[in-house]
């Protein structure tokens, strides 16, 4: 068990090099001069000049990412020209939100995907079965931005059930907090629920399927046993690195969540920063949702770990 | 694997094995014509082909279906209901909604086609590589994907679009560049699994170099696994355009694209509804016909796969 | 059909008939298998892949996925009861309490998420009601029983900690847990190593002694079966070809496919001087899905009549062979090879 | 020594070692699958290589055939080093040394015409022939091996087992090899379709001259086809000698443990086999030692304290 873990955690450091490699390298895609274009909008001749000693622009490409990812392990990610802001400030106050969208959206998504999953896999040819895979297709096909503006259409616009937008620290008002999030958190777990409903379906098909769940059969379990005992336990070990794979779709999801709800997380921060051409924060956003990413795939791959035998006693 | 029967292990365990090796099914891999027939077996993916082809046409022929101009502006019909003239009403500067529906296809199918052309030419021969060369080569174009594949999909694209300028063409590449590690690792996945199989080995047991078992051996045996997923992955990148374009980063204005008019659709309404209504429903159309055709594309190509 | 050799049978299959439906169109895997098992008799059936040996077995017990899986006809009567017709909740308390199974693969067939004694532990709870504590003792003499030895210190051991002829010594615990009435061992050895092969067989005949169920054997290996059986039972293309006393099948064989089957096995006993060519059966099994009209053994029997590619000839009594041999042919063998032999002089 | 009397292939000190892999990734301890294993075939003999699984036997076959090269030792062919050889001389060889795989099931390309499959060792060796010329030699091959000529446009899936195993004999003798190994060539096929395949094998022994390394788990099928047979036991060789003399007065004691756990198809005979059979695992055997001539070409390894 350590052993794996030593492992996966030795897989993901040179993984998060790469992409903070490949993070930096995107400055080199901006036309013309580097420190012109990195300071936006502002023209001021200062304030290109502070940019340029700051990302040592006169120096070479490795010295100056050397500098930069140096910064970044400090916890420096660069400041917003913009916002007059430190970007590690900004993206402190805004993670929280956004992690706690992307918890909620989660348990949407378990909590309809699972169930339907195994319920379709155990009903194989029903009607249970055709329902739960046309949900799935509707849950894959419709764009979450486009769910989002139907849902405030019907539960803000017609109804006056739920905000349509805004957010309220929990610190503030849990009920409020979860009022403001529901709708976001819905639309974003729709989408991820259609993908944990065929990872589970697939799983548990393949369970239920194996020689040893036959051997449960002969031995005279009964139907609810075998589910849950013989197959379930077996099945959640793909569906928890595969659904870990699902938070790379959630992170990109909660950006247009949070711009159709206009929910101050990590997304809007993104997206008014894309559009204020504040690159620094661009960069810094990108690279803790990387760091974010990998972070969530180990813990899942601890989970996964734990359930499996072979490799809780290894 | 000595000697082992095959009657209860083939007919028995799982839904798999009915078609498994005993039994002889009609599994004819080398003929267009049964798997024709296979697909046209399975209702959804014939309804998913029709979706498709019917988008197809409409992007192709835009031009002899659209009632207006995408472009053309009418002050009479800002943002006015569905009516005779304009069947899908007006937008926020009177421009027909049906009109920009209809090009809009072309936004669409355009970026979800050229990006996974983009990342299949790219990630395909990249995944052969890997899979067969094996060693540092495969080491290091893996630890490549798996950075790429650390940045979730729209973020990478967003921050692609936004270093680059937003612009269609930008959209396209940067879903393109973010589609390709899916492509990577599947292709590496399918060539490890293959390579593994007798027949490969048989094939260097008479000979064979390793430049024709890549590609007259493994290649052909993969194509249809590449099939089926770019198939779905069209159905992403037509959603990742419609997001990009939904957040101002993909086709810019005045140009129609069904994103970019769900964008400023947003902020009417409960003044003019429809307006999002149309090309909401025309990319959850365009996405659940190539998630049909897929789904259904993998099960004729492959009867083991899901039911 | 009626019981043989006197006592009412334990079990008494009638008719039974199994398709697999596939894109292809419905596979009859077994096509109207009826014969008795008398209590602790040990049958031996015979049969190659496709011959439905495995299926018919595991579709009498409701163990065959259901789709695409379907029984077409018959009855099975297990002390009196029809097992076909018995809700699935009673089914259940037949299967794993009074009929035990070993599978093939002793690899794939336990649960990896799960330890020994969980596993072994689940039938004596479920059928005898057995308390936590009353099922762990059970567990450890079982394990004793099936010779693993340091028992009780590998109870709480998961099954990839166990080495395969070990794994399927534990299902074979599973499998005689509840002390069965039948154990049905369905292949139980294909996969292991001959050694670890002769270890298993000789231990199902102890435990036969001590328990003294009854045993249907599912093989393709004629080797096995003539060791182990009382009775044993040819079967090809989803039908029985031949059956009756063990000593009496291989010296006096009188379908055209157990001959041809024995006849192909070289011996081990016997050098390479003077050996000719392996005495081969020609042809392949039939595509299931159009299984031929008569006798499906016609088209690869060099003795086969016209009437047996037109008729399937019903499973009767073989004229002068011992009481309870019975064949399913137009041909009469012992002619044939007589006259063959005078041809050949 | 006649000329008949050389070796077409003869093993010297094979091992075949895979690393196992430590927790971080790096080199650790090795896997010895196979060790320091040694023999000869001469023209036109079967030399039988049985053992269980994992005892190394397909390892073997596919390091003799260098399609997984072995870590130590050599292979001479036809007075070639195999090990010598560069990756292009080596797929030249390949001319003259075909392999036949277990599953017949797998070793066919499934989206290949069973005639472009046998059809491809010409286009590989033979660049001089004509498309006509190879369908020609194809659908004689066919014929050889008791196919119907018009099958050649066929798919793998479209042929049951024993046929596809016909295939691919087809096409390892399509280059006219000397030597063939043949690695469990029947064990993934039903009983009544082994005979036909081992004669088939039988008679293109005679008609060609070939040699064959016949790797099986069965020991019946081993007696009857194989001049000489070899018994491998964890990666060694633990006796060697005449096929009559190994089955008739085996002398190692894993030899005897695993001729004596054959069933018999005899009843009585069986009957009795199995009430001397315990149903307790059995005891340890000794490993190690070398090889021993204990009588003419009889070797059987012996730790040196045994030794007379």
């Amino acid at each position: 068990m350590l052993q794996f873990l030593a492992r996966r955690l030795a897989l993901a450091v040179p993984t998060l090099i790469l992409a903070s490699m490949i993070i930096f390298a995107l400055q080199q895609l901006l036309p013309g001069d580097t420190a012109t274009a990195l300071s936006g909008e502002e023209r001021d001749p200062e304030v290109i000049a502070f940019i340029r000693d700051k990302y040592h622009l006169d120096r070479p490409l490795p010295v100056r990412y050397g500098y930069w990812a140096a910064g970044v392990l400090g916890g420096d990610l660069g400041e917003s020209i913009r916002l007059q802001k430190s970007v590690s400030e900004l993206v402190a106050e805004k993670l929280p939100v956004t992690l706690e969208l992307a918890c909620l959206a989660m348990l949407v998504a378990l909590a309809i995907g699972v169930p339907m999953g195994i319920l379709s896999a155990v009903r194989r040819g029903t009607w249970a079965d055709t329902l739960a895979n046309g949900v799935a297709l509707w849950g894959l096909s419709i764009p979450n931005f486009w769910l989002g503006i139907l849902m405030i259409l019907l539960f803000s616009v017609q109804l006056g059930w739920l905000p349509a937008s805004g957010y309220v620290p929990p610190s503030e008002s849990l009920w409020e907090n979860l009022k403001a999030m529901a709708m976001p958190a819905f639309v974003l777990g729709n989408a991820i629920s259609a993908v944990m409903m065929r990872h589970t379906r697939a799983a548990m098909l393949g369970v239920l399927g194996s020689d040893y769940v036959r051997t449960a059969r002969a031995k005279g379990v009964s139907p609810l046993r075998l589910v849950l005992r013989h197959a379930l336990p077996n099945a959640a070990i793909p569906i928890i690195t595969l659904g870990a794979l699902e938070f790379g779709q959630l992170l990109s999801g909660a950006v247009l969540t949070e711009q159709i709800f206009s929910v101050p997380g990590f997304g809007k921060l993104m997206v008014d920063a894309v559009f204020n051409r504040d690159f620094a924060t661009v960069q810094g956003v990108v690279i803790c949702t990387a760091a974010t990413y990998v972070g969530l795939n180990l813990a899942a791959d601890v989970l996964a770990a734990a359930v499996n035998p072979k490799l809780r006693r290894a | 694997m000595s000697g082992i029967d095959r009657d209860g292990a083939a007919l028995l365990p799982s839904p798999t094995v009915v078609e498994g090796r005993r039994v002889p099914l009609p599994r004819e891999p080398g003929t267009l014509r049964a798997f024709w027939r296979r697909l046209r077996a399975r209702r959804s993916a014939v309804v998913g082909l029709v979706i498709v082809v019917g988008l197809v046409l409409m992007a192709v022929f835009a031009a002899w279906i659209a009632p207006y101009d995408p472009t053309e502006t009418d002050w009479g019909a800002v943002r006015a209901a569905p009516s005779l003239a304009h069947p899908f009403g007006g937008d926020e500067v009177g421009r027909d909604v049906l009109a920009r529906i209809v090009y809009g296809a072309r936004a669409s199918l355009g970026a979800g086609l050229v990006s996974v052309a983009l990342a299949v030419s790219l990630g395909l021969p990249l995944g052969l590589v890997a899979g067969y060369a094996g060693g540092w080569v495969d080491g290091a174009i893996m630890r490549l994907t798996d950075a790429l594949l650390a940045i979730p999909f729209l973020i990478l694209a967003i921050a692609l679009a936004a270093f680059l300028g937003p612009s269609l063409t930008n959209a396209m590449v940067a879903i393109g560049l973010s589609a390709t590690s899916t492509f990577v690792r599947l292709t590496r996945a399918q060539v490890q699994a293959l390579a593994a199989e007798e027949f490969v080995e048989a094939a260097r047991s008479v000979g064979n170099p390793p430049w024709r078992i890549a590609l007259v051996h493994i290649l052909p045996n993969i194509v249809p696994a590449i099939l089926v997923q770019a198939t779905l992955t069209i159905a992403a990148a037509i959603i990742a355009e419609a997001s990009l374009s939904f957040l101002g980063l993909g086709q810019q204005p005045p140009e129609p694209s069904w994103g970019a008019m769900l964008n400023v659709a947003k902020n009417f309404l409960d003044q003019a509804p429809w307006m999002a209504i149309w090309p909401g429903l025309s990319i959850f159309l365009a996405v659940l016909g190539f998630n049909l055709f897929g789904d259904g594309l993998r099960d004729a190509l492959d009867p083991r796969g899901r039911t | 059909m009626a019981a043989e050799m006197g006592g009412a049978p334990l079990l008494e299959v009638r008719d039974l008939a199994v398709a697999f439906d596939t894109d292809g169109g419905a596979v009859h895997a077994v096509n109207g298998v009826s014969y008795a098992l008398r209590e602790g008799e040990t049958l031996g059936i015979v049969g190659e892949s496709g011959s439905g040996k495995s299926v018919h077995v595991l579709a009498m017990l409701g163990l065959i996925p259901r789709p695409p899986g379907r029984i077409t006809g018959g009855q099975v009567l297990f002390q009196g009861r029809d097992l076909l017709s018995l809700p699935e909740k009673a089914l259940r308390r037949v299967r794993g309490g009074e009929i035990g199974f070993v599978f093939q693969d002793p690899m794939s067939s336990l649960n990896p998420g799960m330890t020994v004694a969980a596993q072994i532990i689940e039938p004596l709870r479920i059928h005898l009601g057995l308390d936590r504590r009353a099922a762990r003792a059970r567990a450890r003499e079982l394990l004793d029983l099936v010779r693993i030895p340091n028992a009780a210190g590998r109870l709480d051991q998961y099954p990839h900690e166990f080495s395969g002829g070990q794994r399927q010594r534990v299902m074979i615990a599973v499998g005689i847990a509840c002390r069965p009435k039948i154990l049905i061992a369905d292949e139980a050895t294909t996969a292991l190593d001959v050694t670890v092969q002769a270890e298993i067989v000789a231990l199902v005949q102890d435990l036969k002694r001590e328990i003294g169920m009854a045993i249907i054997w599912i093989t393709h290996d004629l080797g096995v079966v003539a060791g182990i059986s009382d009775t044993v039972q040819v079967m090809y293309a989803g039908r029985i070809l031949e059956r009756g006393p063990v000593d009496d099948i291989f010296a006096d064989p009188r379908s055209a496919y157990t001959l041809g089957l024995l006849r192909s096995l070289p011996d081990l006993t016997r050098g390479r001087a003077g050996r000719g060519r392996l005495r081969q059966i020609e042809g392949a099994p039939p595509d299931m899905r159009v299984p031929p009209p008569g006798d499906p053994f016609a088209p690869r029997n060099a003795y086969a009549t016209a009437r047996c590619r037109s008729e399937m000839p019903p499973l009767v009594q073989a004229k002068g062979a011992a009481p309870g041999h019975l064949v399913a042919a137009w041909y009469d063998l012992p002619e044939i090879l007589s006259d063959e032999a005078e041809r050949a002089r | 020594m006649r000329a008949s009397d050389e070796p077409i292939i003869s093993v010297r000190n094979l091992s075949k070692h895979y690393p196992l892999r430590s927790w971080w990734g790096g080199k650790g301890s090795v896997f010895r699958a196979v060790e320091n294993v040694s023999f000869d075939i001469r023209p036109g003999e079967t030399l039988g290589l049985v053992g269980e699984s994992g005892s190394g036997k397909s390892t073997i076959g596919r390091a003799v055939t260098m399609l997984n090269p072995p870590t130590e030792g050599s292979v001479a062919f036809e007075g070639t080093n195999l090990s010598m050889l560069s990756a292009k001389a080596m797929r030249a060889k390949r001319a003259r040394i075909q392999t036949v795989f277990q599953d017949p099931y797998a070793a066919l390309n499934p989206r290949m015409s069973v005639g472009d499959y046998v059809s491809e060792a010409f286009k590989l060796h033979r660049p001089d022939m004509s498309r006509a010329e190879r369908r020609e030699a194809v659908a004689g091959l066919f014929e050889r091996v008791g196919l119907e000529p018009r099958f050649a446009g066929r798919f793998p899936h479209q042929f049951s087992g024993g046929q596809r195993q016909r295939v691919c004999i087809a096409r390892a003798i399509a280059l006219k090899p000397s030597f063939i190994v043949a690695d469990e060539p029947i064990a993934a096929l039903d009983v009544s379709i082994q005979a036909q395949v081992v004669n088939l094998l039988q008679d293109l022994q005679a008609e060609l001259g070939l040699s064959y390394l016949f790797i099986s788990h069965d020991l019946r099928m081993v007696r009857y086809l194989c001049h000489r047979v070899a018994v491998l036991w964890r990666g060694r060789i633990v006796e060697l000698a005449e096929s009559d003399a190994l089955y008739d007065d085996p002398r190692h004691p894993y030899t005897r443990r695993l001729l004596g756990a054959v069933p018999v198809p005899v009843p009585a005979v069986e009957r009795a086999r199995l009430a001397a059979e315990s149903a307790a695992p059995a005891s340890a055997i000794a490993e190690g030692g070398d090889l021993v001539e204990v009588a003419p070409g009889h070797w059987v390894a012996t730790p040196p304290e045994d030794r007379p």
